[in-house]
Parts: C-alpha cells; structure tokens; sequence
C-alpha cells in the first residue's frame, strides 16, 4: 500500500515528528511504500540542517534524511511555511535575497500542490501534528 | 477507486492566535486547482474562523478573513459549520460571514456556501470523505 | 502580592481559564488575551466560569484581539473592561507580579 | 467508508476526543497516541468519554506512548487494546483512511 | 524589595507530547544556581510529569524523568503537586516518583519534596511569589 | 519600571510573538525600561533573519531588531533551545561544525542564566506563550 504522510510541527518542540518518523519506519518494515512526506506548519522545522541536538537525544533532522535515503521517499517542505519561518535552499536564498541556505540533505522544498498531489496518489494520508 | 477523491479540511481552531486556520485556507486555495471533490469543515473553536467584521488593524497583522468570501470564486460549494459547536459560543448564523457561490446552472444564481450540520449529518459527511486533512 | 493573570486560551477549547480563576486570590485581576477572548461572549455556554467569579476577581480584555476576532464590546459579559496595550502595561505596573497561565 | 481516528491530546486537557468520539460512525475505530494516552486510565473521572463510547467505537493505544508516561496495561480501562506502531499501521491498512483529530 | 526572589515554575503540561515540561526543569536546573527562593507548581496535565516508571526507549526519544531525582541535590524542596488535578486524573501520591532532599540541619535526614497541596493552599503559595514562570 | 519579556512560541505560528511585540511598545510609550526579551522555546525562531513574510502581513523579525536598536533592548536567545531548532550565531556555527549562521541583526544568543537575571533584575517579567 502506498502511503504519504504530513508532519505540522516542529522536532523536539511536538512529538509529531517522532510519531511520523516511527510510523514511516513501521510502515516500511510491513513492507509498504511511503511515497512522500510534506512537512506542513512548523513541520518545515524538520528540514533545517543547522540543528544540533543534545547528544544524548534522538537527532530527528539526520534521521529523516537516513530513512529518505534508505527508502526514496520525497521529502517535501512546503514553500510558503518554510518563508514565514526561515527553512530556505539555495533557489530560495536567490529569490528572496538571502546569503545562505539551511536546508538538510534529502529535504527539497517545493508548493503545497504536492500536498495534494500526495493525497490524491496515495492510498492513505496519515497527518501527525498538534 | 474513481478518478475523483473526496477531499475534506478539518479545521478545529481559532484564528490568529495560531496559524493553523490560515495556512489550512492556503491549502485549501492550491488544492480547488485540482479539481476534486472538495468540503471544509468547521467544528469546535474552527466555527470562529467564520466570524464576520474581524479587523486586525490595531493587531498590526494581516486580516485573512476576506479570503473566505472568495472560496465561492474557487468553486468551493460545501462549507460545513457544525450547529452544537455555534451554539456552545453562543454564536449563530448571522454572526458569520455570508459565503455564495454562483450556479452556472441556474443563470448564476448566488447560492449559500455554508451549510449548517448537525453532529449527526456531520458524521454522514466525515464517513463519506476520501482524504482528511487536519488543521 | 497582587496579581495580575494572563489567560490566552478559549475556555470552549481548554479549561486554562476555569484552573486560572480557582486558583486566584480574592481581588486579583485577569486580562483576557489572544483567543482567551471567546471566553467572554456572554451568549457562551461556558459565560458562567466569568460570571461566577466576577465578585472576587477583576476581569479585562483586550480589545485589540476582540476586534481582530469580530467581536465588539456589546457581546460581553457585563463588568468586563475593554483595554488597549497601554491598559494592559498600566495593569501590569498595578500589580505586584503578571502570572501567565500557558 | 472505515474510519481509523487518532486523537493525540488529554481528555484532561482539551475536548478532541470528546468531539472525536461524538463524530465517529458505529464500527469506526480510534486509536489514542502521544498525550492521547492520558484518557485511557480507568481511574480517571474522564474515563466515561471512553467507556461510554466503546458499544460502537473500538478503541485502541500505543504501547510506545503508553511506557514513556510511566503507564501500563493494568491501568487502562477494559476493552482498550494496545498495539505497536506496526499494529498502528495495520489499523491504518485496514481502514479506508485516517482522520486526525488535532 | 529583598535581595532574594521568590521564583516558581508553573508546569501545566505533559510531558514528551510537547517539549514544555523538559525545558522547563532545565531552566529550573540552571536557575538553582542563582540563591533564590524557588518553588515548582505541577497542576492540571503537568502533574504527569512526575509520574514514575517513564520509559522511552520504544519511542526511541530520551527519558528526562530521572532528572527529577536530582532536584534534591540542587537544593529544591519545595514541590507543590495539586490534589484535585492529580484525584481528577485518577492518580495518587503513589504513581508519582518519590523525590527528596537531605537536611544538612538534621544530620542530612532524607525528607519528601513533594508537598501535596489542594487549591486552596495552592491559591497561598502562588500568592507569595515574586516572578511566576509559565510553561 | 523595567520590564522584561519571555516568547515561547515562533512568529506566525503563534500570536504570542505580535502580543510580545504590542506589549513593549506600549512600555516603551508609557515611558518604561524594557530591559530584555528572552526567547525560549520555539520562541528562538524569532531571531532568524532567514524569514522572507508575505509582503502584507508583519515582519516581525524586523520589528524586533528594529526595535531593539531603538530602545536598547537586549534581545537574547537561548543557546540550548536554539541548538534543537537550529538558530545558529558565528561562535554557535564554530562549536557544532555548522556551515553557516542565520542569527538576526540584534539579537544574540546566551544561556538560561539569562532569562533567571531578567527575573531577578527587572520590575516585572511577563511571559507570552502556547
């Protein structure tokens, strides 16, 4: 079965990002596809590669980019929450002027038709946020 | 599986002091160019998002209210309010914005958006949907 | 130490302002604010969590948010005073410590 | 149209799986995660929300939430059956979509 | 105004779904430094944060509960849990962790931390502070 | 009277930010200190100068810093929130190996004790959040 899933939090902050991390991973063992991951709302603070979280703690950023890697899920950001709270890539930092990008690998920022885009092409859409 | 899903948006919460009942309206906006089924919801603090004469001015941020009025445009015909969650507020129909679109069927007749369900009518509509998505 | 109260949630979405008001001390004052101002509309089922505390604590309400939200001042629970920012700083410098209920 | 709900929120908290539970249709099936937990011990004086719900709904709770509160199985109310996030999943599978209540 | 503050730390969340209670004891944990008088509140849902046993290793997140057990040795002894949210949730005293302090002054004799209050003491305690703390 | 201020939650997502903001002003109006703004929390997610708004709505990591320089106010993050919601400074970037920064002009990132001397120095501390 093919799956996509919204996360509208932030790491560390909700434990959405977690519940969704343990969920893609549970889901992928079951030997289901996870087509795309949309981080909606503050979700988009999962894409930020300039987290460092204490050592002793779960480092949420990586492991999305581990699991995408290991299993070709798109992880998409969407554009319009990632201006309102600073997530930029390079394309981004071009438009809108800025002198850096701290996007996290795996991570690509993209509209929110891919939201729907997610929902219409997946059997299930699981959202996890506050 | 049909070509068409049912989409509904769940919106539980009160606008302006989260942000979740405006970047729910962005969604909603991108998704009417998809053409699929489309209904929004309102129930619990969500009802309020409809309130009319909200005005943000001495706030200093932006009023997104009047972007509802332009859901009729989108062809966005099912906004459902819940009646027991406006009436728990102490809110009626007339405290809320007057949403329409316009039937191309019917020489473009203004007809009414919002559709005032009660919880049980609102479980037939819940059941019926496709994809959920939660603000 | 007089104190003043800060309730920024609904009362139809979390009981922040039902804990707030039992736990205050005869002659405290409570600033509704953000979407604490739903609490207030007088026609709500939930009007009584004001009302029944009105004798003992002093209820405001910020009328930046009240508008924002389209409401207006008609549709409050009577005695509950409309302030701007300045009213909510001065309400601050009245009393001795500003407790935020989050 | 099978429902698997999600509610993630104390019943001690906010109202959500109040109106969760009001809203499901007879068969539907829920299952409570991260804070949601909370509403599912037996002691507790929301525990009606759950018990009175259960001739139609069947409910169910993360073992992973329920440990890192410091809950166990012999506190829960009857009938609540726990599973893992694989046992998540296969409710997900099973049911035609999933409505979060957030 | 004495040289001396008295600070408390409002806690009104549960703990793991939001981050509030965790960040909360580290302020607490950096604020003993500082020789003030300090005071913890766990009210409403915050009273789960000291509920003991918390185990999160199949959530795969870090388990903050046993840092409540060094409160003690940071000099902090006074811990108010509110009865009525704990008896509401259907918790008592015994679910909670037992946390403690050493009196120096009573040849370092272990004595309770936690001191269960109902509203109305709670109303006394949170009457005297000086600088309230809300998370 | 000095005042000083505690944000919890991040700009946009949250109106504590626009209260926190509106509150100061009307200090500042009035004629009092607003002797430090402490962000904790998401609320460190208002010291990024990476934000691009929507050009009709505020940006309110300009008022801030704007603010800030006009009325010499302290603008201070915390280190250990900021380090799980990747707000980075020049010192921040050197110490966790970060390619870059994204710190907002006025603000500056500090520890805990900071928020604890707000408390002990200031009139009144007011704390906006969730």
């Amino acid at each position: 079965m093919k799956f996509s899933i919204q996360v509208n939090e932030g790491p560390y902050t909700h434990e959405s990002s977690v519940s969704a991390l343990n969920f893609v991973k549970a889901a992928i063992e079951a030997g289901h596809e996870v087509f795309r991951v949309f981080f909606y709302h503050d979700g988009v603070n999962n894409g930020t590669r300039y987290t460092t979280p204490p050592q002793d703690d779960i480092n949420i950023v990586n492991t999305w980019s581990e699991l995408a890697k290991a299993n070709n899920i798109d992880l998409v950001v969407c554009v319009a929450a990632a201006q309102r709270r600073g997530i930029v890539d390079e394309g981004e930092a071009e438009r809108n002027g800025k002198d850096g990008n701290n996007i996290a690998d795996g991570f690509r920022i993209s509209g929110l038709g891919q939201l729907i885009e997610a929902g219409i092409e997946s059997d299930r859409l699981v959202v996890f946020g506050d | 599986m049909s070509d068409i899903k049912k989409f509904c948006y769940l919106n539980r919460k009160a606008p302006y002091g989260t942000v979740y009942a405006w970047e729910s309206l962005e969604v909603v906006l991108i998704g009417a160019a998809f053409d699929q089924d489309c209904s929004l919801v309102f129930v619990d603090d969500g009802v309020y998002q409809l309130v009319k004469d909200q005005d943000t001015t001495e706030l200093g941020i932006k009023n997104f209210a009047p972007t509802y009025s332009a859901l009729g445009d989108y062809d966005i015909k099912k906004i459902y309010v819940e009646k027991e969650s406006l009436e728990a507020r102490g809110l009626t129909l007339d405290d809320l914005q007057h949403l329409v679109w316009e039937d191309e069927d019917d020489d473009w007749a203004e007809k009414d958006s919002i559709i005032l369900v009660s919880k049980d009518e609102l479980k037939t509509v819940l059941e019926e949907q496709d994809v959920v998505l939660s603000f | 130490m007089s104190t003043l109260h800060t309730v920024n949630k609904s009362s139809y979405d979390r009981n922040t302002l039902e804990t707030c008001v039992s736990v205050a001390n005869k002659g405290n004052e409570v600033i509704l604010i953000e979407d604490g101002v739903y609490s207030a509309i007088k026609t709500g089922n939930k009007a009584g969590v004001i009302s029944d505390a009105m004798g003992d604590v002093n209820f405001y309400i910020l009328g930046a948010d009240l508008k924002a939200r389209g409401l207006n001042e008609s549709q409050l629970i009577d005695g509950i005073k409309v302030v701007d920012y300045s009213g909510f700083v001065e309400l601050s410098v009245k009393n001795d410590k500003v407790t935020s209920w989050l």
